[in-house]
């Protein structure tokens, strides 16, 4: 049983609503240790995916996400805006042609978006950046497939495993990006791009978060 | 939030579009997008073309550059926020006039990913672009990680001699090698005594108490390296002054370029009062001052603080430095 | 109190010694008094010499505008008050050139009882002073009381059009009349969003809500004429513009010099807001826009606000706008 | 029995120390309807006289209070120090050559400031200025002296006159000045220009004032 075209705009469409609901939640970890542009960056790319979503054709799925990695560039080409951009083509770009999804796809779009996002940012792990809850998360869904559990369960294993590379990035100091100038004022502060992607896998699992 | 605007979401097209009908003769924009302003007169044929970008709510910072003398074009984002790929690729295909495009930009991430990106685009289509990344804020790491810092107002030095070298003929080479000698020889520190807010945030980036400043604090709210009390204006003057020199190391007998910058929010009164202890502090030293910049050239809306950045000059960027320049906000006859 | 300066006894006298410091090929100062602001070349034998003076905290105004193609002199007084008698004495003296001085300067009664006493003595040695009062802000009294408003931002137009014609070699008689007649075609009003701090006073000289405005707000902290809420760029910019209009009375087809001018605190970004208001509806009543000047002409410190300037243009003012300026706070090219 | 150098140096210190006794209450009263800068200047006159009346010799008492209306102007030529300077002035030239001063001197240099800062002021009765606390305060002085009352009874009904004419206009609006701008955001306030006569009065008389 594969993912449709519909079950991608839908996925695409709860992801929007979250990240418009955490605006301010976002926006106010960014001022924390950043410019606090995000919450506002990421409302504009989720009104921008939101109305690529409902306008797009879907019989290609990785055309599909391309474009909507093009949209959101330039609807909020902020880091994160950048990256988020990043991630969706080369997410799409791992699908192409495609028009239904198989569970081991996801496992390879979330693959090919952590690759996208390191080699645009070349940020290490343990930078305290979106990366330390990306990778594990990419890691833990691949391994929960691999070992046979449902792609629900292997979705709430990345959740938490987003969650947990967040936490204990926490206390840490920001090596990259503009968090890196204020120093140890970033430590116990959580790292608003961590944050985004812990918001983004609620909504693509559908569960509370946090 | 007290500010003169409309909806916060039309700000910064509605900033645009005020500034396009302010100077006609001097600006348009490319790509049917506000976002790409260029020159009235752009492409100029033969000349090597500038072009920087980055976020708004830093006038004159960045487009406000755009001119003769100076820049060829410029993207602008949001603001805090980096421009697009594509608006940078748009800015740069305007104003190509044959001889290459140099990208003079602040070393902010967001920035220097979609710039990377346009410069791929343009390469794919035969422009050659060529990448100078500003990194002089001091504050914002140690010598030994110089390559990680941001950049602010001393762009406006490199601005003006790169901007100076295209206009009088220099080549690709020669401009991007300006470009650098005048960043090698630039440093800014600055401090922050009230905090700016984004529009579209709609509340301060941060607070601060009614005796307390942020040392070493960036163009965009971010919270600076510090939080002390307030000092004087002298104090404040020779604690950025001496951060700054010990980075710089100048030889006595050194000439200087001297930028006094406000954040915004600080009226020119208070920026000469710096000033005035600035060129005691220097000429005490055996240092001799070339030109003195006061004023506002790279701000942070209507945040209160100031910025001080020193250049050291050798005969060439003197002679740039004084080559004329005109645009809407930078004028040198 | 949230500014960067030493002792506020001294704010005006170490600003003026930073200034001069700053700029020591344009400008000098006479009568060994730092508040006595001259040209570094006065005086200009043969030209008719223009001074003013007023209070400091208004930067550029006053003495910023003294300078090539502007103002000879200028007598500075403590913040918000008049400088005295025999400092726009040992003005006048430093700057006569032979042909005559000039006075020009806002309709406040400290400056015009001294400046009128500096007159007197000027005449008693032989100096023919002339006086022309700017009162161009028609939120300070109605029509029929247009001679007790006072003077704001419009000063500039006086100060450029009168310097031109000065720098053309014109006559005493000459720039006192282009001084009048770009003063009765000139018309200001402006609005505040926050208030400033005497240095010295060290407490803001009004208070006001975070959703409140002050409508017809002067340079000086002065409460304005009413205050209400905060309403949009578009709406305020509205307002001021129907006000000046009905004041100014053109016709369709004439032509105007806008100035949009922030008030010390208010970032570019929204003066360019409220300019493209401004060019929207003037071109859509018929009136043309010959120049716009956007940014700070004339402030309060760090007060929060603008004010709109317009000034109906004849050929001779025209030209007389146009022609080229270089002083530390006005570059024309 | 007159008045000699040393009276006049003494209340010229007195009016000194109460002028900067009151900066601050001056200085609200003139943010409340002006430009605020009122105690300040006041307070730098006050500064100058004083270090004035103890350097200069009293004479000539008449070039002693002229000069001390010189040095008043190059202290604080606001609006109120250029009326205090013209009235110190014209108080000189009042007494011009006497080392000494009868009460009916006292009298002629309270009319001859009067007029002073009438004739550089140009302000009417009435339109809320310094003037409506001085013309009723001189006005008082000299009749109480012609009805044969001490300096002292005389001192005092000027002073109760100046506050009569002080309160006399607190409830009107401003018709010239600075405070004129603001319309009937002046009534009900205190003039700072009569208030601050009051407190040269009450220091002349060393009453206690308002
Ligand atoms: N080089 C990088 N690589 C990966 N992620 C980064 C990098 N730099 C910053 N980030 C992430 O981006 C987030 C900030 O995003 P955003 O507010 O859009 O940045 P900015 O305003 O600095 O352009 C950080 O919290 C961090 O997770
Ligand atoms: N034309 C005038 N004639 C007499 N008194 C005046 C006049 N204008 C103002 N005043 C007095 O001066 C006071 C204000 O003094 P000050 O604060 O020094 O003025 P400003 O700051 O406006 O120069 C007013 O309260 C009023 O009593
Ligand atoms: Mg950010
Ligand atoms: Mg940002
Ligand atoms: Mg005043
Ligand atoms: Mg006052």
């Amino acid at each position: 049983m594969g993912y449709t075209g519909q079950h991608v705009t839908e996925a695409m469409l709860r992801v929007c609503a979250a990240l418009k609901a955490k605006t301010d939640y976002l926006t106010s970890l960014d001022q924390a240790v950043g410019d606090g542009d995000m919450g506002y960056t990421l409302g504009k790319i989720a009104d921008a995916l939101a109305l690529y979503a409902t306008g797009t054709p879907t019989n290609d799925l990785g055309k599909f996400l391309a474009g909507a990695g093009m949209a959101a560039n330039k609807a909020g080409p902020s880091t994160m805006g950048t990256l988020l951009a990043t991630a969706l083509m080369r997410a799409g770009k791992a699908v192409m042609g495609k028009s239904e999804l198989a569970s081991a796809d996801l496992a390879q779009m979330l693959q090919a978006a952590e690759q996208g996002i390191q080699e645009r940012g070349k940020a290490q792990l343990g930078d305290k950046t979106i990366l330390d809850a990306l990778h594990p998360a990419a890691g833990a869904f691949a391994a929960a497939l691999a070992g046979g559990q449902t792609v629900a369960a292997a979705g709430a294993s990345a959740l938490a495993a987003a969650i947990a590379g967040r936490d204990a990035v926490t206390p840490l100091r920001s090596k990259i990006g503009r968090a890196s100038w204020i120093g140890d004022r970033t430590e116990g502060r959580v790292d608003p791009g961590c944050e985004a992607l812990v918001v983004i896998l609620s909504a693509l699992t559908n569960a509370p978060g946090t | 939030m007290k500010k003169i605007l409309n909806n916060p979401n039309d700000f910064v097209v509605e900033m645009l579009e005020g500034l396009l009908k302010a100077h006609p003769t001097q600006l348009s924009y490319a790509g049917d997008d506000v976002h790409c302003i260029v020159r009235a007169d752009a492409p100029v044929v033969g000349k090597v073309a500038l072009a920087t970008g980055g976020g708004s709510g830093h006038l004159p910072v960045f487009l406000g550059y755009v001119g003769q003398g100076m820049l060829d074009g410029c993207a602008v984002g949001d603001v805090f926020a980096s421009p697009s790929a594509d608006q940078m690729f748009e800015v740069t295909k305007r104003i190509h006039g044959g001889a290459g495009v140099v990208y003079i930009y602040g070393n902010y991430s967001g920035d220097v990913m979609n710039f990377d990106m346009a410069a791929e685009l343009a390469e794919l289509e035969g422009i050659t672009v060529r990448t100078v990344l500003v990194r002089d804020d001091i504050a914002s790491a140690p010598p030994e990680r110089a390559e990680r810092r941001r950049g602010v107002a001393g762009m406006v030095f490199a601005f003006k001699t790169a901007g100076a070298k295209a206009a009088q003929g220099g080549s690709l080479d020669e401009v991007v090698a300006v470009a650098e000698k005048a960043l090698a020889n630039t440093r800014s520190m600055g401090v922050a005594l009230s905090p700016c807010t984004v529009p579209m945030a709609g509340r301060p980036t941060f607070t601060i108490g009614e005796d307390e400043m942020e040392i070493g604090m960036g163009i965009h709210g971010e919270p600076g390296m510090k939080r002390e009390k307030l000092q004087t204006a002298d104090q404040i003057a020779t604690r950025m002054i001496e951060a700054i020199l010990a980075d710089l190391k100048p030889a006595t007998g050194d000439t200087l370029a001297v930028m006094v910058n406000g954040l915004g929010a600080t009226p020119p009164e208070e920026l000469y009062i710096l000033y005035r202890k600035v060129h005691e502090l220097l000429t005490g030293r055996g240092l001799k001052i070339h030109r003195a910049y006061v004023g506002e050239f790279a701000t942070s809306m209507e945040m209160a603080g100031a910025s001080l950045t020193f250049m050291r000059l050798d005969d060439e960027l003197t002679a740039l430095l004084d080559y004329p320049a005109n645009t809407p906000f930078f004028k040198q006859i």
